[in-house]
């Protein structure tokens, strides 16, 4: 079972990939873009198939490994 | 399985003949995998089917060498134990297609082949070339191409100690990524890919194998299923982190007497290793691709051998030896795999779930593979331009000098340089920026010298003119630190070998290499070529690259090309003769495109490099720069700005005009600095050796160069030069 | 003195600092990470490169590591932990000094010179240095020092920022910071001051002909103070 | 109006991240983890009220800067 999660960093931390990108589209005339916010995406096969449980484990990893908690959240879909 | 039949091997980039060849030679039609390997093995990057012919000429001998061109890389003895192992090669369609990933493989790939005879790598190059500033896709591969390399050498740990950059319009749709590497080695521990010994195991190790990079010209559509998309070839993807792995596993490895022979698996991957190991040890090799480690599923024994997944390596171990050496690669966390023999047979026998699904001569791969004369044409030696009065009237030497130092291919490259981790390793004593990098050997009083350098410009005007003067711009670069040049490593870029001018443009670069190489005692002993760099019937102008590295005996002796104190004098070994066609000063300020590069003499170029060396042993040279692009005085400031000095020059005794005195770039000049003390001294030695030079002028300790009754900021010059390209990018 | 230098798959600091620890006296080891043993030690170092290619993020996948436990233990019983750019990285990730390392604000890999102003000298690290301003050679594609400011406030508060980014008459501004990092950290110490992260590399600059030779003065103070 | 957009590397390219990622995960006791990809995940802030239009801008982005044609996909949620 494939279980996908998003890890962005929390607000009001520095994002300087973001503002990167965002001045890039800005120059590329993409004006209207205010501001981007880059994070990561996982896709994390588990080999378990109920789904609530496979999100359990996730959470764990995400926990332990796959998020900074001083500057991400994660968000499991 | 798909048929073969003409039309798959034409999709495969076989031609008529050849395909009719190959089925001459096995009596039969290929079945599909084979028809790959035969297609990836006769292509030109294996095969150098158009280039072999003239290759041959190459000046290839000298004292100092160990191994020249045919193995991984070249091998050069720099006393006592130690040898260099070194090479440039080309990643120039990938980087252009993808510049990050394209770049950062290059960089890999050279580096493999470094490390798989044995030695640690000890530094990186590059040379990059560019479209116009102008273009619109210039400034992304740039950007692209400078992480590539960096992400790549960064992150193994291998400090990117120079390179060269260059930006021409002719690049626009074909850029150019050459990659060089130099590892150390002891002259007793280098490892070759001949395979010895029969019965021996074949071992795969490294990453798994996917379908990355499968050639797209050889992917017959009919190859494909219902699943074409998914199948579709993809551009290889780097992995340094891996790349470290097996550098270290690898050498772990090598420290005892387990391997016969090692190849990395690049172009080709599997096929032209295993083939290569094979054909050079006269063996047959039998190997069973159900036992290949794959990354996906169902892979064909076809898309086994032709994928060009990265990280790996086929290596012939001593018999007994399988279980140590498994040992050491799974503490490296890297996969290991028995996958053969070596056999009598001279075959290359393939299985794949205990059929047999090739089963091809080795000779028919290598040895047999097309051989091509093809038709060239001479390039005449242009008209040389008469530049009017009129032409100077209106310009200032100021602006000229500002103009010339902020050129993109004169400009200062920190832009790039800064992005390279130069320190790592501990040993760099001269760091990007200057004529040539120069890291130590660890732990001895030795150091190496290197340099990349391309003339695109000069060898477009008259190919066989520019082929000499990039070998001796190389060898100046390396004397200009202090080093003794030893030999070089070459990367040929060039059009299309089916067209007849770019047949000669190669056909005259290579002679005039040789010829360089020959009388400067400064042999080739590995290299690369790079056909095919055109795009919509627009080829690049002929581009080799020319690595050069030197020895230091001792590196307390090198030098730099900071001006280093007031009153001392600054003199220009060599004539100037005001050659301003093909110059920068010519096409950026006259805007006059045409004429013959200057002219290679080589006897004053051998004659104004040995005894500037003279000089040095003497300890009598300060500071030094060769003269190159923008002539005397864009040396001259370049050599203030990094000094943070000033220089009062002295009138001019020349007949020719200040313009072509101070622009022209006539060769075999250098720039050194002397002290007053001394002045007598290396005069002497100057005469004695029938030596031209002029006495410039002396160092100033306040940042102006003077020139007649004028004078220029440093600063200000240094704005322009450093500034330029950091601009450009973040524009 | 006893060093130990810990190796992870992908360091490749790991020998220079074992050059740099030997060149002034240390008796130096090295460790393997998949070992969960550290030898007597009176200095552990955890050296820079890309441990585990920097993936996910930098310094995270070694904070996992076998070694790891033993070095945290060595440390909380106060035993002296140095952390050299990816080793500063691995030292937030454990969660043994606060904060964490990100993406350099230009986005590009930056290898120069820079200057340090030593801010705090009561400390085995930096104690009887004369010099307040050092140069030091930076290499990393994440210096961007970064953290909340609670934790920013216990940082000041406590004096616990080693060394700041500065030029060099000593001044700690905007144009000399390098990467972006919060009020110019290039260093930071833990409360009891024997564990130091720190970005820049003073284990490239112990001879004159190599990028400056303020490295020396910071690993020959270093080894008289363990004295 | 702020869209979101998923960027992930097509089947079949290497992705080294995740494979250390799901091998250090194996290491610390979740054994049931098969595979695991490592995508990026964007929030782009546009300036543009009509979600329709402001989704298809973010489209014309990803193909021209957020997203590597040659090797990635992107998928905008
Ligand atoms: N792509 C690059 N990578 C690393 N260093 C570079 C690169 N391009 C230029 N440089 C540095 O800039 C120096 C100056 O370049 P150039 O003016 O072409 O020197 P030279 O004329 O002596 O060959 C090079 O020797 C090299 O150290
Ligand atoms: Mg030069």
């Amino acid at each position: 079972m494939k279980i996908k999660v998003i890890v962005t960093l929390k607000n009001g931390v520095l994002d300087p990939q973001g503002k990167a990108i965002q001045q890039t589209l800005n120059g590329m005339g993409f004006s209207s873009v205010n501001e981007v916010r880059q994070g990561k995406f996982f896709e994390v096969d588990v080999n378990e198939k109920d789904e609530a449980k496979a999100k359990i484990k996730v959470e764990d990893m995400c926990k332990k490994l796959l998020a900074n908690l001083v500057i991400e959240n994660f968000e499991i879909l | 399985m798909t048929k073969v039949n003409e039309q798959v091997a034409i999709d495969h980039g076989l031609k008529k003949d050849e395909f009719k060849k190959i089925c001459d030679l096995m009596k039969r039609t290929p079945n599909l995998t084979e028809l790959g390997i035969f297609s990836a093995m006769w292509n030109e990057h294996c095969s150098y089917k158009s280039s072999r012919k003239h290759l041959k000429n190459l000046h290839t001998q000298g004292k100092r060498v160990i191994q020249g061109p045919g193995e991984n890389a070249g091998v050069i003895d720099v006393d006592d134990e130690d040898a260099i192992v070194f090479k440039i090669e080309s990643h120039n369609h990938p980087s252009f297609i993808e510049p990050y990933q394209g770049a950062a493989t290059g960089v890999g790939g050279i580096m493999r082949d470094v490390f798989t005879m044995g030695a640690r790598p000890i530094a990186n190059l590059n040379s990059i070339h560019f479209g116009s500033t102008q273009h619109k896709k210039t400034k992304n591969l740039l950007r692209g191409v400078v992480k590539g390399i960096g992400g790549y050498g960064n992150c193994i740990g291998v400090p990117t100690i120079g390179g060269q950059t260059c930006f021409d319009e002719s690049y626009n749709g074909n850029i150019l990524v050459n990659a060089m590497t130099l590892g150390l080695v002891n002259k007793k521990k280098i490892f070759y890919s001949k395979a010895a010994g029969i019965g021996k195991p074949v071992i795969y190790v490294g990453s798994k194998t996917g379908r990355d990079g499968i050639h797209g010209a050889s992917m017959a559509s009919a190859v494909f299923d219902d699943k074409i998309e998914e199948k579709k070839p993809t551009v290889q993807v780097g992995d340094p982190f891996t790349e470290k792995l097996l550098l270290e596993a690898c050498l772990e490895l090598m420290a005892d007497d387990s391997i016969i022979s090692i190849q990395d698996m690049g172009a080709a991957g599997l096929t032209s290793s295993s083939v290569e190991m094979a054909s050079k040890g006269k063996l047959g090799i039998e190997l069973d691709l159900t036992k290949v480690p794959c990354r996906e599923e169902k892979m064909t024994p076809y898309e086994i051998m032709l994928s060009e997944s990265q990280e790996r390596m086929l290596i012939v171990l001593e018999n007994g030896k399988e279980e140590n050496a498994k040992k050491i690669f799974d503490k490296w966390d890297l996969d290991f795999a028995v996958i053969g023999k070596t056999t009598t047979s001279k075959k290359i026998e393939l299985y794949f779930d205990s059929k047999k699904v090739a089963d091809i001569p080795i000779d028919f791969l290598a040895e047999d593979a097309p051989e091509y004369d093809r038709k060239w044409k001479k390039t005449k030696l242009p008209q040389k331009i008469k530049f009017k009065k009129e032409n100077f009237k209106s310009l200032k030497i100021n602006n000229c000098l500002i103009k010339l130092l902020s050129n993109p291919n004169i400009c200062e490259k920190k832009w790039i340089w800064n992005q390279y981790d130069h320190t790592v390793m501990g040993d760099t004593i001269q760091k990007p920026g200057g004529d040539a990098g120069v890291v130590r050997i660890h732990g001895t009083k030795k150091a190496v010298a290197a340099s990349v350098d391309s003339s695109a410009t000069y060898c477009f005007a008259h190919p066989l003119t520019g082929g000499k003067q990039v070998v001796c711009e190389s060898w100046r670069n390396l004397i200009s630190v202090g080093a003794e040049p030893i030999a070089i490593t070459n990367c040929l870029n060039f059009g299309n070998p089916e067209k007849e001018k770019n047949m000669g443009e190669f056909v005259e670069c290579v002679q005039g290499i040789s010829e360089a190489c020959k009388y400067l005692d400064f042999p080739v002993v590995s290299g690369n070529v790079s056909f095919y760099n055109e795009t919509k019937d627009k080829g690049i102008k002929p581009t080799p690259s020319i690595g050069g590295v030197g020895l230091l005996k001792n590196y307390k002796n090198m030098l730099t090309m900071d001006l280093k104190n007031e009153g001392n004098v600054i003199l220009v070994i060599g004539k100037t003769e005001g050659h301003l066609d093909q110059s920068v000063f010519a096409r950026n300020v006259l805007n006059e495109k045409k004429g013959p590069p200057p002219e290679i003499n080589l006897f004053n170029e051998k004659n104004n490099g040995s005894t500037v060396m003279k000089l040095m042993k003497e300890k009598l040279i300060l500071s030094c720069r060769d003269v190159s692009l923008g002539g005397i005085l864009v040396t001259v400031a370049k050599m203030c700005i990094k000094g943070k000095k000033g220089v009062k020059l002295n009138k001019l005794k020349s007949l020719i005009n200040k313009f072509e005195f101070f622009f022209s770039e006539d060769q075999g000049r250098y720039i050194i600095e002397v002290s007053k003390k001394n002045f007598k001294k290396v005069e002497n030695i100057l005469k004695e050796n029938s030596v031209h030079f002029d006495n410039l002028g002396e160092v100033q300790k306040d940042n102006y160069i003077y020139i007649d009754n004028g004078k220029i900021s440093v600063d200000e010059l240094s704005k322009h030069n450093k500034n330029w390209l950091m601009e450009y990018m973040v524009q | 003195m006893n060093s130990s230098v810990i190796i992870f798959p992908g360091s490749n600091c790991d020998r220079d600092m074992d050059v740099a620890l030997k060149k002034f006296g240390f008796k130096n080891e090295m460790v393997w990470h998949d070992d969960e043993q550290l030898p007597k030690s009176d200095l552990i170092v955890l050296p820079g490169g890309f441990s585990y290619g920097d993936y996910l993020r930098c310094g995270s996948i070694a904070g996992k590591s076998k070694i790891i436990k033993s070095v945290i233990d060595f440390a909380k019983k106060g035993g002296l932990v140095l952390g050299i750019c990816n080793g500063f990285q691995i030292l937030t990730e454990t969660g043994l000094l606060p904060g964490v390392l990100q993406q350099n604000k230009n986005i590009e890999f930056i290898c120069k010179n820079v200057f340090v102003k030593v801010n705090n000298k009561n400390n085995k690290y930096f104690n009887s240095i004369d010099k307040d301003v050092l140069e030091l050679h930076i290499a990393h594609n994440e210096g961007n020092y970064f953290c909340s400011g609670d934790e920013l406030k216990m940082l000041e508060d406590n004096n616990l920022i080693a060394i700041s980014y500065c030029n060099k008459k000593g001044e700690v501004n905007e144009n000399s910071n390098p990467n972006g990092a919060l009020q110019n950290i290039a260093g930071i110490f833990n409360k009891e001051k024997n564990i130091l992260g720190m970005m820049p590399h003073p284990e490239r600059m112990i001879d004159k002909f190599l990028s400056g030779e303020d490295g020396s003065i910071f690993f020959t103070n270093l080894l008289n103070n363990l004295k």
